[in-house]
């Protein structure tokens, strides 16, 4: 009996008033939003899944569009319009060749580890530079790879959805043929005596 | 006639010396031997899934000897790979050795070839990932924050990146000092000559470098290579001031010293 | 004959279209646009103020809406939707120095005791400290060390792991991976460090 009269007292607004609150809520900020984030901001009661189903639509090829990014929803100027925004275009730092590998080595093998990038370029990952995706909010740490010396890995971020453009990042250009062609798989070198140590003497070893 | 097949001659090997350079003095463009074996690949002109890795691996070896031959300094990655390409190359020429455990040539080379196409697969996919539309660049986020109501609220902004950096300062904090407690394994040329000057007195005989390393430091293999260094550089000093002799009766044999009779 | 296929090169986008920009060049200012401000950015030949009566009616009654401020204009959210907003309203600040070595210390060396938070920092914690870590729900109190004086420990919380991004404390990276990744690069010369700390105080040095 309580119960009811509590939901009653909160029922929920009418579906086309949730939608102008989701449009409210989502306009006031910048960064995407979660489902959940937008649920706690909204009256008691409200169904913001479906809610944001109308407004998507009701947004599809305007100037303002709502994105999905990763589980956030955020409202972006629609691709094709930038070239009328040049005065708020911002400048980013050109990322050298090395970042841009290692970014894009991250993003479709995530999580990945030092020592796999540095696998798959064939040199090592120079200082700085994974400290540099991170700063840029593109890059984070993720969980431990259950392997010996249980290595920090490596994975993208909310940020660097919302910067690409990309939904999850299952919509990574590409990523389905080359999973497909087998060339996201961690195939190990074949091992061969003593092929491992060729580079890393260490120096222990040296003087026993 | 004879004019113009010499200056052929020479504008043939002008060009071609500068072809070999222009390769070489590239090596810094490369982004490391996987690289540099991608970029050769391509002469080969020829789907990546069909490139004949022993031809390779011979380019790679005629390139690292133009770069030695050029006098041009390689980091040692590259000649790591030269070293293990000239392994592989052995091992795709002679006939499998039936007795010889591990990965054939040819499993060598079919892992090599999955490298190439797998770096070049990841560099297609960064190019494919930088021209997509960006934020700030091509779509827009909202311009203008909104300041609706004056409750304010104070959220914390620090980043795992600020938590590590914070707990790295803390650590470095403990780190600096201790890098005078690694000397710990340098037995330094001033107590070497302090302990030499003490003993020389007695050496009558020839006796072993060795035998003058102080106890405590003839075990750890560290310890032993540090003090053997300057006791050798504490005898030599002696030897200069006149008050040592030492000699060697081979290459690697024994360093012996005595007490120099005085004259 | 020229005239009028450059004019035919320059032809103004349908109206449908011009909306569309206007929308997006709106919504992606910082600040509100003059009719004049707009055009300028439009291409050439478009009737920005015919466009903006559509733009305008289009948003009426919803969750966001076009209004004049100044002689620009700007997209609001609808005032009768303020009370979403209220979170909105967040200033965002850094942690002091002295909780985020604080907090770092009780992340790694969890669960850890004042006094060994002081040994390890080499300053005094104050109270204020670890009572504002507490109160943002990042550090809670574990159990109590059974050695003599029965000292309280201090760990940290779910809340923590939410807010920095991680699965489980054990993922935080190792020294000897921060210095890898160049985080253990910048390092000030020792002696700074010593100063800075002999200056900060109590309560004070929270906020700096």
């Amino acid at each position: 009996m309580e119960d009811e009269k509590l939901e009653s007292l909160f029922e929920a607004p009418p579906m086309a008033e949730q939608e102008r609150m989701i449009e409210a809520v989502l306009f006031a900020s910048a960064d995407p939003l979660s489902t959940a984030e937008i649920e706690s901001r909204m009256p008691h009661g409200s169904d913001v899944a479906e809610a944001m189903v109308y407004v998507r639509k009701r947004y599809q090829g305007r100037g303002i569009e709502l994105v999905k990014v990763g589980d956030g929803w955020a409202f972006r100027t629609a691709n094709d319009l930038g070239f009328l925004m040049q005065k708020e275009q911002v400048e980013y730092r050109k990322l050298s060749r090395a970042a841009i590998e290692t970014l894009a080595i991250i993003a479709y093998h995530q999580p990945a580890t030092r020592a796999e990038i540095e696998e798959i370029r064939g040199v090592s990952v120079s200082r700085g530079t994974i400290d540099m995706l991170m700063e840029l909010g593109w890059v984070k740490i993720g969980r431990r790879r259950m392997t010996p010396g249980r290595p920090v890995t490596f994975i993208v971020t909310q940020g660097f959805l919302d910067h690409f453009g990309l939904e999850t990042s299952r919509d990574l250009p590409g990523v389905k043929e080359l999973r497909e062609s087998g060339l996201l798989d961690n195939r190990p070198a074949p091992a061969v005596f003593g092929d491992d140590d060729l580079g890393e003497g260490d120096q222990d070893d040296m003087f026993s | 006639m004879p004019d113009d097949f010499i200056s052929d001659i020479q504008d043939q090997d002008i060009e071609s010396r500068r072809k070999a350079e222009a390769l070489v003095i590239d090596v810094d463009g490369f982004e490391g031997p996987l690289d540099l074996l991608l970029t050769l690949s391509r002469s080969q002109k020829v789907d990546l899934r069909k490139v004949s890795i022993l031809e390779l691996a011979e380019q790679y070896l005629v390139f690292v000897e133009e770069a030695k031959r050029l006098r041009i300094e390689l980091a040692a990655d590259y000649l790591v790979m030269a070293a293990w390409l000239a392994f592989l190359k052995s091992r795709l020429l002679l006939p499998p050795d039936p007795t010889d455990e591990g990965p054939s040539g040819e499993e060598l080379a079919a892992h090599l070839a999955f490298q190439l196409e797998r770096l070049e697969a990841m560099r297609g996919a960064a190019a494919r990932l930088m021209a997509r539309d960006q934020l700030g660049r091509d779509f827009f986020a909202r311009g203008q924050t909104e300041v609706m109501t004056r409750k304010r609220t104070v959220r914390y902004t620090s980043t795992l990146l600020d938590l590590m950096q914070a707990y790295a300062q803390t650590k470095t904090r403990d780190d600096f000092e201790p890098l005078s407690l690694k000397r710990g394994a340098i037995y330094t040329m001033e107590q070497a000559l302090e302990r030499m000057k003490g003993l020389i007195g007695h050496a009558m005989e020839w006796g072993d470098l060795e035998q003058y390393l102080p106890e405590a430091w003839r075990l750890d293999p560290k310890k032993r290579r540090s003090a053997t260094a300057s006791t050798f550089a504490a005898a030599l000093e002696l030897v200069k001031e006149g008050k040592l002799e030492i000699r060697q009766s081979d290459v690697f044999a024994p360093i012996e010293l005595r007490k120099r009779k005085s004259t």
